[in-house]
């Protein structure tokens, strides 16, 4: 019998037994699945999207996503650090939000405000709470609602994407060519601008937040993630699902004031936030009717805004608000044990 | 998850909902027949191998002892009692330590020789007895029990609970079905499978004496799916018997567990804090089956018992031990510990418990052995919960097991109750699922052990009052 | 216990026990004017007007006072200083009175006047009282300053409508609006609690270990 | 029982001294807090209706104009502007009206004496979110309402069109729509009623 007198870093609950034997408790089998890999998954999700990104934004994605990545990371490990606690950036999170971020921010957005948006994201979305699993708000959109309030009219600054390879969209906010987004187009009317065609949209080649706008790539990493089964399909079915229904009652009571459903579906973030931002596991409800709940509250309140209200997208704000309700909804959508509650 | 209950609705395969789909890793020992070790020096029978009060002995130090024979009574109703399992003389009283961590009092006794050839006739009259039986129907209900009683026969799947007790119902419950429990859902064990296919007619006749002593009219055989030969043999023994059926159940753990088995088989809920019984039904296991049916037809003791010795041993296989065997004197007839093996699992990986000390004896209960190297040892770093949600989708009682771990790691005993904490079957989904590496199952457990010492504590007091 | 010295009893209010860093009373207009540093200077200088006189007056009524009638008299004597404050701003800070709107009045209802009225005015010594006065008065007005420079400063690239940064700077909308009043106190309280904790010679804290062994 | 009556006589007391100093404090604050009043609304319509007032060596501002209330009904206020040197000459009208935007809204709009353009539009009570709706201070952005009376005026996103086109605020239409709708409104009052 061998005697393993290595000692290699163990685990709190491992120990040695007087033959060399480890005493551990049950299961002695795993899931291969760990938090880290979870991560990792949502970031091999994200690359389409962002190849796209760099198809329509050429280097601006990439100026986007390498600020955030800093600002995020930076600001994560600092904050392990200050407070003594063990360094969290090899579990991945940070690198998922700070891709969340980047992708709903504008192409154009000044390096100063990417920067505190993410430092925001991390600092006051994560770390104030206590770290990863603690944070009630989904960090990246703490990010984005903070850079919103504090910077609305950049926040607000769109440019068309490159249609053709050629030289690459100015990146002076000042200068840049402003087009609006196909969302902000169908508040009231304007003639000039038609709405883009569907196939358009679905594409991405449309103005907007640097990995809303092709559907197609958003897609081939939800998939992804569906075969994984990193994500389920409680939350996307929900928020879609309700969303589309919302607006297909909408289209079909007043067609001319309303945009179809597959408009919807298409422009601005709701794909990407069915199915990456909503889905983050920290900040939805544990149990699967829960999580239905919890999507279709998203897309509920998503078309509100976006029919009703002033902002011309309302993903980021919707899902923040049902973040806000996932411990009540986890309260109410308690799942009964199998053979009922315990008596007495 | 919802895809595989389709799917197992499509092939008519029994499942319940939820659970986990580890590999079952059986393909080592799963052709291997069963092997009678021979009997060590000294074996060390312990006088607590069963749930409920000890058995008290009732040899003397130095006395010859021939095997069969009664060593230790029964302590209480729910007790068994303990026989000698080899011929020899006892030594002196002493303790061993159990797989759940306590010591309890054990007799060591020094072997007689045996040669192979009895050893050989032994495990074949175990597996294949021959001569005549009598039909199940003409024999008294109240003599099977008092058999199985006398015989010191307990649940050999691990749960040990005493057999007798569990036969013993009272006449106002209908007992319906029985079902017998050869799903074996842990990875690694075999052992259950070798007794179907090896001791099909036995395993049978121990149902049919089952049926008979609760009255149920109907037996229901639960074999999951990765077991097709055992599934063969059993549908040809059972063929000559109409009130018997074999059902064929997906493979997933934990099937085994009677909150599983009996919905998927039965489509029947047993109630939270309830037991089979309440729904009608109970549930023996294989070798308990053929234990019964060796108690019934030939008075035979408990005395011996086929586990699976498996996982980072040079000859893995089922082996065929007398009760009282040392560990490590299986192991070495398997050939010993391969140089990597780091961690000795007394049972299943899933549930089986860490023994540290390789002279722990194989007991009635003891239904496996499972080495794992060094790279096999799960070493869980616990990071944050991060809520992902993964145990609430795969616990098999629809708990919610991250809010109780996370309840009786905060010590609020009262938040974990009102989480069904008491629910738990422990069967260890939860950590195999998680993410974060929390060892969610042991926070349970301990909350669970918290619960039971306060409400012996209450007890007691209530008693002192009184 | 003895009572502390006067200058004990004047720093007590700016620093150990500062009404809204240390204490967290008077937490409404903290958060809804200190978006410009003018606001908050002119919202400390009324409050500290009003915590004077109302903390000499009171204190000069003390032993008249029987526990029953007690707050009625405090709130009659806090509601003259505080019209009349309020009179005085209309007429001669006219722009200011209304870029604090209804906060003026709503210094009636504000914790620190009443609680130091209860704690200091209504057992010491008029001197002790004026003393105390000025200190929480000064206080306030310190603290409220710190958010308004921070709030101004980044929400409009201003201090007292005087530029500080450059043109280049995009003032961070979000200083000015409510829930940057919430940030910016919530940094400055964390701050402030981590440079207390850093000074255990703090003395308070000593005799209250004192006390508690 | 002695000892109530001192009380009772003492909050009496206390309140006969207080109503007494506050008087004096009323008395002597009154007319400047009303000057006050005046002069804001009057620096606005004069902002409206001729431009900049000068601010003399007192720091105090050289007010050109008088006003003089008209009566138009359901609006705040509306006065007929006439110079401060004296003289019945009418420089223009300026209407202040109240609505809501995000919240609370009041505007000043100046008009020519003919009726027929509007010189200026003034806010003179907002609380629009800042950094969006609050940009409707602008003035650059007010500057656009200088614009005939003939036709009611049509908030436009993008660019105007037409001479009764206004353009909304990117990202404040709530805001732009507001002020945009006050301005008709008070303009479709002083037309209709000072004729």
């Amino acid at each position: 019998m061998s005697v393993d007198t290595a000692k290699e870093p163990q685990g709190d609950v491992v120990s040695s037994g007087p033959g060399g034997l480890e005493v551990q408790p049950a299961p002695h089998l795993t899931d291969p699945i760990t938090t880290r890999r979870l991560m990792l998954d949502v970031i091999i999700a994200l690359i389409p999207a962002f190849l796209a990104s760099l198809v329509f934004f050429q280097w601006n994605s990439l100026r986007v996503l390498a600020l955030c990545l800093i600002g995020c990371l930076a600001t994560e490990y600092l904050f392990n650090r200050v407070r003594n606690k063990p360094n969290s950036l090899s579990d991945l999170s940070a690198v998922v939000t700070a891709i969340i971020l980047a992708f709903s921010l504008p192409p154009t957005l000044p390096w100063f405000a990417v920067l505190m948006g993410a430092i925001v994201a991390i600092a006051l979305g994560k770390m104030f709470f206590g770290g990863l699993g603690q944070n009630i708000f989904n960090p990246a959109m703490v990010g984005r609602a903070f850079l919103m309030v504090t910077f609305a009219s950049l926040m607000t600054t769109w440019v068309a994407p490159a249609a053709e390879p050629g030289p690459p969209v100015p990146t002076d906010r000042v200068e840049a060519v402003t087009a609006a987004t196909p969302l902000a187009q169908i508040k009231p009317g304007d003639p000039e601008r038609p709405l883009p065609e569907t196939w358009r949209l679905f594409v991405g080649r449309t103005a907007g937040s640097l990995g809303e706008t092709s559907v197609i790539a958003l897609l081939i990493g939800a998939a992804y993630l569906l075969i994984r089964r990193t994500i389920d399909w409680t939350i996307p079915f929900g928020m879609l699902g309700a969303a589309l229904a919302f607006a297909a009652i909408a289209y079909l009571a007043a067609p001319g004031k309303f945009a179809n459903p597959m408009f919807h579906l298409g422009a601005g973030s709701l794909v990407f936030g069915a199915f990456l931002i909503a889905t983050d596991l920290v900040t939805s409800p544990l149990s699967k009717s829960g999580r239905v709940v919890f999507g279709a509250g998203c897309g509920v309140l998503t078309m509100v805004i976006r029919q009703f209200g002033t902002y011309p997208e309302g993903v980021m704000f919707s899902i923040l608000m049902m973040n806000a309700l996932a411990p009540l909804i986890g309260r109410w959508m308690r799942p009964t044990p199998l053979g009922g509650k315990a008596r007495g | 998850m919802i895809t595989n209950t389709i799917k197992s609705k499509l092939t008519n395969k029994k499942v319940f909902p939820r659970g986990v789909h580890p590999h079952d890793f059986k393909e080592q020992t799963r052709d291997r027949a069963i092997e009678a070790v021979p009997w060590p020096k000294e074996v060390v029978i312990p006088f607590q191998q069963h749930i409920g009060a000890p058995a008290q002995p009732t040899v003397k130090p130095r006395q010859e002892v021939k095997r069969g024979e009664v060593i230790g009574t029964a302590g209480g109703f729910v007790s068994a009692p303990v026989h000698a399992s080899v011929d020899g003389k006892t030594g002196p009283l002493t303790t061993v330590l159990t797989p759940v961590g306590t010591r309890v009092s054990a007799v060591p006794v020094q072997t007689a020789e045996i040669s192979q050839e009895q050893l050989e006739q032994d495990l074949k009259d175990f597996l294949q007895p021959q001569g005549p039986v009598k039909p199940a129907d003409l024999i008294e209900p109240e003599a099977i029990v008092k058999a199985a009683a006398e015989a010191g026969l307990v649940g050999m799947g691990g749960a040990t609970f005493p057999t007798h007790v569990k036969l013993k119902v009272s006449p106002e419950r209908k007992i319906d079905t029985v079902v017998l429990n050869g799903s074996e859902c842990e990875p690694y064990l075999t052992a259950d499978d070798r007794l179907m296919r090896e001791a099909s007619g036995t395993v049978v006749r121990g149902l049919m004496l089952a049926m008979r002593a609760v009255g149920a009219p109907r037996g229901v055989i639960a074999i999951e799916d990765n077991k097709p030969e055992a599934i063969a043999a059993m549908r040809q023994a059972a063929a000559g018997y109409p009130s018997v059926e074999v059902a064929v159940c997906a493979a997933k753990y934990p099937m085994g567990g009677e909150r599983q088995l009996i919905p998927a088989v039965l489509n029947r809920v047993i109630p939270t804090g309830g037991l089979p019984l309440d729904v009608g039904v109970v549930v023996v296991n294989v070798a308990t089956s053929l234990a019964l049916a060796h108690a019934v037809d030939r008075s035979r003791p408990a005395i011996t018992r086929v586990l699976t010795l498996t996982g980072a041993v040079h000859r893995p296989g089922n082996y065929y031990v007398a009760i009282g065997t040392p560990l490590s004197h299986v192991i070495e007839h398997a050939g010993g510990l391969k140089d990597d093996a780091a961690e000795v699992i007394l049972g299943g990986p899933m549930m089986g418990v860490t023994m540290p000390d390789l002279s722990t004896p194989v007991t009635k209960g003891t239904s496996g052995i499972t080495v794992l190297t060094r790279d096999q040892v799960v070493r869980r770093q616990e990071t944050a919960c991060i809520r992902c949600g993964r145990c609430v989708d795969h616990c098999p009682l629809k708990l919610m097991p991250t809010k109780i771990s996370q309840a009786v790691k905060h010590r609020d005993l009262e938040l974990a109750k009102a989480y069904d904490l008491m629910a738990c079957c422990e069967c260890g989904c939860c950590s195999y699922v998680c993410p974060a590496g929390i060892p969610v199952v042991q926070y349970i457990k301990s909350g669970k052990a918290a619960e039971m010492r306060r409400r012996a504590r209450e007890k007691a007091e209530a008693a002192k009052k009184a | 216990m003895s009572e502390p010295s006067l200058g004990k009893q004047f720093t007590n209010g700016l620093w150990a026990e500062n009404p809204v860093l240390v204490m967290l009373i008077g937490m409404c207009p903290t958060l809804a004017i200190t978006n410009s540093v003018a606001n908050a200077l002119t919202m400390g200088a009324a409050t500290t007007f009003v915590l004077i006189c109302s903390n000499v007056v009171i204190s000069l009524l003390r032993k008249q006072l029987q526990p029953h009638l007690r707050m009625l008299v405090y709130m009659l004597i806090i509601a003259t200083f505080v019209t009349i404050a309020d009179y005085a701003l209309q007429a001669y800070l006219f722009e200011m009175s209304q870029a604090l709107g209804p906060y003026v009045p709503l210094i009636i209802v504000n914790c620190i006047i009443l609680a130091r009225a209860e704690i200091c005015a209504s057992k010491s010594g008029p001197v002790r009282s004026f003393v105390d006065g000025v200190g929480m008065g000064l206080g306030f007005t310190f603290a409220l300053t710190i958010l308004g420079v921070i709030r101004e400063l980044l929400g409009m690239r201003t201090v007292l409508s005087y530029q500080v940064l450059p043109e280049a700077f995009v003032p961070w909308v979000i200083m000015i609006l409510p829930s940057g009043a919430f940030l910016t106190l919530g940094l400055v309280i964390g701050l402030v609690t981590w440079l207390k904790t850093r000074k255990p010679a703090d003395s308070r804290q000593n005799k209250d270990l004192e006390a508690a062994a | 029982m002695g000892s109530m009556l001192k009380q009772i006589w003492l909050v009496l007391v206390l309140s006969l001294i207080f109503a007494v100093a506050l008087a004096f404090v009323d008395q002597g604050t009154a007319q400047r807090i009303a000057e006050n009043r005046q002069q804001q609304v009057q620096a606005l319509a004069q902002m409206a209706i001729l431009g900049e007032p000068a601010v003399g060596a007192d720091g105090q501002m050289q007010f050109k104009i008088k006003l003089e209330p008209v009566a138009i009904q359901d609006v705040q206020a509306a006065f007929r502007v006439t110079p401060a040197e004296g003289g019945d000459e009418t420089l223009g009208y300026a209407v202040v009206v109240e609505g809501i935007g995000w919240d609370r809204l009041l505007i000043l709009v100046g008009l020519s004496p003919d009726l027929q353009r509007i010189t200026g539009v003034q806010i003179v009570e907002s609380r629009e979110t800042p950094g969006l709706g609050e940009r409707i201070g602008d003035e650059a952005w007010r500057d656009q309402f200088r614009k005939p009376t003939a036709q009611p005026l049509e908030l436009v996103k993008g660019r105007a069109q037409s001479p009764y086109q206004v353009e909304a605020l990117t990202g404040a239409t709530i805001s732009s729509d507001a002020v945009t709708s006050l301005v008709n409104e008070a303009t479709a009052k002083a037309l209709a009623q000072l004729k």
